[in-house]
């Protein structure tokens, strides 16, 4: 056991928390309404906009509505565990959630071995959806949560995979590392073909793992009307929601921090004019702006296209993903093995 | 089966595109770049924000333009001076599929002839088919094109829609002075929900409890 | 093959055949203890080929106390179509099922039963099927009554 | 064929809980266990109030048992308390998506009772309303089909443009869903004057729109392999089950009452009939996105010169009397053939009136295509067969 002054981190660690709990809360907010919004857009309407300035209060709204609703637990159900898993779910994107580097001084915890802390721990979030898709006592919601459970494990291999060859690159686990490892450019150009590569393999595969549509078969509302939260209603069902924003926000995180640099600004070698001009946008603005980003590019396939069916979900995994991911794998070694990237004597 | 009789022998039969077989890589290509076409599509309309099709409707009730012809609901043509020309004939009555018509006549008219005293007019079973105003041989009946008709009571549907009980307009017209006409007719409530309608009961509607408005 | 034709190829088939009067179609009415072996006549006779079933009803005349199955057939391969009217006891309606013949006269047959209670010999699966099963009753039947039945006023 | 006698004792009744029952019993104890989920009667892809009993085993569905009458209004015994006039309104209420089709059907199987010729520009308004009533149809479907298999974005879409034809019929007819537009004899009321230029602002912005539906959805890699031999309905089989309209089409068989028994100025228009080859759910998705492109074809040789004429040429009673007899009149609505079967006993009303509905001959066919695929291929045929339930339940 650990013998800190309990005296001094106490406090710290319960600000710490707090600040945790309440970011993600705000965080899923906006996120919730920036989805509102954006599918809106995409589809010839205006989302919301009754309460507040364009709407910009209908998350605070709607949550409150969740906190007041009556929570409705199937009499059969099996009640410790559909209490239990919004809460697992929940858990596991707060505890990858502290590993992200937001900037160069705003990381919460610099774990030495990052990238595996994050896949390690995310993967705990499937345990919440097959808990709670089990415990509702609803053959829909034990459907989804199998969907879910098998869609999930297969994903981890691609994600995995290629965020094997950002490490590869970088040499390091840590994040921090990975991301002072970009200062003469972003691994997602810097390492040639087989960057961009791994970031489309992640980008798919990630979008697989956060269950958004073309990949939400675990909810899958015009087939089992629900998925694995059918039987959750208010605040736990918010829980599942939070999660579900949560680790959106964490993919978009880890795929900003992993290709394109984190808080870095946009670097390119020896131009030190243009860099120059880039290191006056603070890292934090970098960082979120890349997130935003890519967030805005998971809404956009979920607005565009349709939902796969569970056996093309599966070979398009094994069929195609983890091939192509370990392929890549492979020619990233070699190309990592004798420096042909980009800039490699810079740092 | 006799394939002749399928496809090929007529003209005007168009077969539909078939779906190519595509092998490993060319879905994948394929794939890639019919993704990306969609992903365009949608693009185009996320950055035209002109194309928004939305109607806010509570707010732009003073723009809202509404075709003449709607059906929503079914009103008595009062003349300027408040008459209308129903001669209580029933033919609407009779018309009405859902039975949604109930016109009841004077127990003691003014003339010898029949006199309209309620126009029971029941929106809750009402299907806009418009056979009452198409069939009205004074024409006195019209389809307004009002919508806004949402209450809490279904005993609030079923509406009156006669301004008085009497003659037609033009045994009033006949009449010399204004007195005189004021003496055959009988102040009705239009739009009111639920009169009394003289001790109809009406099929499937709770009895009315409700105070009359005054 | 045209109207004339093909009533007069459909009297030559059977001499129990009648043909149906005041009829906007070429109409035949079977008796009822030939209607299955009509009827695969009617389906496999290769001038015919009635391979589509594409109505199946009855009306309850009450007055005369029968009940008339009618079958509307249409071949996809001739494109003609007849109308083929059974005669059955109103009391005691039971006839041969047509599933083995035309797959959609499961359903028709049990709509028919369901509105009419007309059983169906060989049936593979015979209940209610616009009803629930444990509904009273055939309501299609002039004589049927129950208490959701609103009278109109007048 | 021996002709027993038969006996009403002789024929067993079933019910669900039977039925249900046996398929239980079948199961044998190896393996994993099979069981049985209801899909509705509340259930987003159901379109409606559908049951349908699924015997599942895992992802796979075993067998399907569909369990109607959810929507039951006994529309064929009110038919027989109301008169001709007003059962044209009650047609509505059945393919609420194809009402002037099916107003048209009614309409068309009086007067052909009572021997009506109608005039040049009563056909032809009704045929230009019928075609723009089946594209809107279709758009709905478009987008209620992308709904189905997991995109939102074509729902809205589809809405969208439909609104366009919508925001025509309410201009010239006054309703938006429920028409009672066609009366036999005519329509109720004339065209209104703009209706031509109303209809032709529509042509020219849905065109580009169509190809733009095939860049979001019919190209798309992911719609493409769920659609590829999913649900395969053989040309036999859709005969024998007495599907009609696109699902019959889809299967190969050049079916179209508007080519075989034309009707309305059918005869004098240039369209073709779009049929498929192997019947699956990328047919029947193809086909009726080919018969918009045929229905804007038709309208838009009509529209140009609609004839001058009465638009009702009977007098607007409130009672038709229709001779005795038996009549039965079909026609091709967005969904299949709608048949109206009239015996009229001379009075007002009819003696006995079937409704033939389109949709429940077609979702017959989920019964022999379903088994043996997986819980999202159900959704898929079944909005592929694109069913609406109160025409099944009536």
């Amino acid at each position: 056991m650990p013998s800190v002054s309990s005296t001094l981190t106490m406090p710290l660690m319960v600000g710490t928390v707090l600040g945790v709990v309440g970011f993600i809360s705000v965080v899923a907010m906006i996120l919730v309404y920036a989805e509102r919004k954006v599918a809106a857009h995409f589809q010839c309407r205006l989302g919301p906009m009754r309460v507040g300035w364009h709407g910009t209060l209908q998350s605070i709204a709607d949550s409150l509505k969740l906190f007041l609703k009556e929570d409705i637990v199937p009499t059969k159900a099996d009640h410790l565990l559909h209490a239990f898993a919004p809460v697992i779910s929940v858990m596991a994107a707060i505890l990858t959630l502290i590993a992200i580097p937001f900037s160069s001084h705003l990381v919460l915890a610099d774990v030495s071995i990052g990238v595996l802390y994050v896949s390690a721990v995310s993967g705990i979030g499937v345990l919440g959806i097959l808990l709670g898709g089990w415990s509702s006592n609803n053959k829909w919601s034990l459907l989804g949560a199998m969907r879910a459970g098998a869609q999930i494990i297969s994903y981890e291999l691609s994600v995995t995979l290629s965020l094997l060859v950002i490490i590869l690159f970088a040499g390091s686990l840590r994040l921090t590392d990975i991301v002072h490892s970009q200062e003469a450019g972003w691994w997602i150009w810097r390492a040639p073909g087989v960057g961009l590569l791994a970031f489309v393999l992640f980008l798919i595969a990630s979008t697989a793992e956060i269950n958004r549509t073309p990949f939400d078969l675990a909810e899958g509302e015009s087939e089992l009307t629900a998925g694995f939260h059918t039987e959750y209603s208010g605040l736990r069902f918010a829980f599942f929601f939070l999660a579900e924003y949560m680790n959106l926000f964490i993919v978009a995180a880890m795929g900003a921090t992993l290709f394109w640099g984190g808080w870095m600004p946009l670097h390119i070698g020896g131009f030190t004019a243009f860099n120059q001009l880039m290191d006056f946008i603070p890292g934090t603005v970098w960082f979120f702006g890349k997130v935003i980003t890519l967030i805005f590019v998971i809404m956009w396939f979920r607005w565009t296209f349709p939902r796969l069916r569970v056996d093309q979900l599966m070979s398009l995994e094994w069929k195609v993903l983890m091939p192509l991911g370990f392929l890549n794998l492979l020619v990233a070694a070699f190309l990592s093995l004798f420096g042909w990237y980009f800039f490699p004597l810079v740092f | 089966m006799d394939d002749d009789r399928l496809t090929a022998k007529n003209n005007y039969v168009k077969p539909v595109q078939a779906l190519p077989i595509r092998g490993f890589f060319g879905r994948i290509a394929y794939g890639l770049g019919s993704l990306l076409k969609g992903m365009r599509v949608t693009m185009h309309y996320f950055i035209h924000p002109s194309t928004v099709v939305t109607q806010q409707y509570p707010e732009n009730r003073e723009t809202l333009v509404l075709s003449p012809r709607i059906r929503s609901q079914l009103s008595l043509i009062h003349d300027e001076s408040g008459y209308h020309k129903c001669t209580a004939c029933h033919i609407c009555e009779q018309a009405c599929p859902n039975a949604s018509i109930h016109v009841v006549d004077r127990p003691e008219p003014a003339i010898s002839k029949k006199e309209l005293d309620f126009f029971i007019w029941r929106l809750d079973s009402c299907t806009f088919c418009n056979l009452c105003v198409m069939v009205c041989p004074f024409q006195c009946l019209e389809m307004k094109p009002t919508f806004e008709s949402s209450v809490y009571d279904q005993r609030l549907l079923a509406y009156n829609l006669t301004k008085y009980a009497g003659p037609t307009s033009t045994v009033l017209a006949k009449q010399t002075d204004d007195e005189a006409r004021k003496n055959m007719i009988e102040p009705r409530q239009v739009y009111d929900g639920p009169t009394e309608l003289g001790g109809f009961i009406l099929a499937g509607m709770p009895e009315s409890t409700r105070e009359k408005k005054s | 093959m045209n109207n004339s034709d093909l009533e007069s190829y459909l009297l030559s088939l059977d001499k129990d055949l009648v043909l149906r009067e005041k009829s906007d179609r070429v109409s035949i009415t079977v008796p009822s203890e030939k209607l299955l072996q009509v009827m695969t006549q009617l389906r496999h006779d290769r001038a015919l080929t009635f391979d589509m079933l594409s109505a199946h009803t009855a009306i309850d005349w009450s007055n005369e106390n029968k009940l008339e199955l009618i079958y509307q057939l249409y071949s996809s391969e001739h494109h003609h179509r007849i109308m083929v009217g059974v005669y059955l006891n109103r009391e005691a309606p039971v006839t041969f099922s047509l599933c083995s013949l035309w797959q959609i006269a499961e359903w028709q047959e049990r709509e028919v039963f369901d509105m009419f209670g007309v059983r169906y010999q060989n049936h593979p699966d015979l209940r209610r099927i616009l009803l629930e099963d444990e509904w009273q009753g055939h309501p299609l039947l002039k004589d049927y009554k129950d208490d959701f039945m609103l009278e109109r006023p007048w | 064929m021996v002709t027993t006698t038969l006996s009403l004792s002789s024929v067993p009744i079933s019910s669900l809980d039977k039925r249900i029952q046996s398929l239980e019993n079948e199961q044998s104890s190896l393996g994993t266990q099979e069981y049985f989920v209801n899909m509705g009667p509340q259930h987003p892809s159901t379109h409606g109030v559908l049951r349908l009993v699924l015997h599942l085993d895992g992802e796979t569905v075993k067998e399907v048992i569909p369990v109607l009458g959810y929507v039951h209004r006994g529309m064929e015994k009110k038919c027989e308390f109301i008169g001709y006039r007003q059962q044209v309104h009650l047609t509505d209420r059945l393919d609420y998506l194809c009402a002037l089709m099916n107003n048209w059907a009614i309409s068309h199987a009086i007067e052909k009772a009572l021997n009506i010729e109608l005039n040049e520009r009563i056909q032809v308004v009704r045929t230009i309303l019928a075609e723009l009533q089946r594209i809107q149809s279709h758009q709905l479907w478009w987008g209620v089909f992308g709904m189905d298999l997991g995109a939102f974005t074509p729902f809205l879409y589809g809405f969208r443009d439909r609104e366009k034809i919508t925001a025509i019929f309410e201009d010239t007819i006054g309703a938006r869903l429920t028409m009672n537009f066609i009366q036999p004899g005519g329509l109720m009321f004339d065209i209104t004057s703009d209706f031509a230029q109303k209809v032709k602002e529509f042509i020219a912005y849905f065109k580009p729109i169509l190809n733009e539906y095939d860049e979001l959805f019919s190209g798309n890699i992911i719609v493409q392999e769920r659609l590829r031999n999913v649900g395969i309905l053989d040309a036999k089989t859709a005969i024998s089950i007495g599907t009609t309209g696109p699902i019959l089409r889809a299967s190969g068989v050049a079916h179209d009452l508007r080519k075989l028994e034309p009707y309305g100025v059918y005869s004098q228009v240039q369209f073709d009939v779009p049929v498929g080859a192997t019947g699956d759910c990328w047919d029947r998705y193809q086909v009726r996105m080919q018969e918009m492109r045929e229905s804007i074809k038709i309208v838009e040789q009509l529209i140009d010169n609609i004839p001058e004429g009465k638009h009702m040429v009977m007098k607007f009673g409130a009672k038709i009397r229709v001779p005795e007899g038996v009549y039965y009149s079909e026609m091709e609505t967005a969904r299949g053939i709608y048949g109206n079967f009239i015996v009229a006993d001379g009075s007002e009303k009819p003696y006995r009136l079937h409704m033939r509905t389109p949709n429940f001959n077609n979702l017959w066919s989920i019964i022999r295509m379903a088994p043996g695929l997986r819980i999202a291929d159900l959704v898929t045929i079944l909005s592929s067969i694109d069913i609406v339930v109160p025409d099944i339940d009536r």
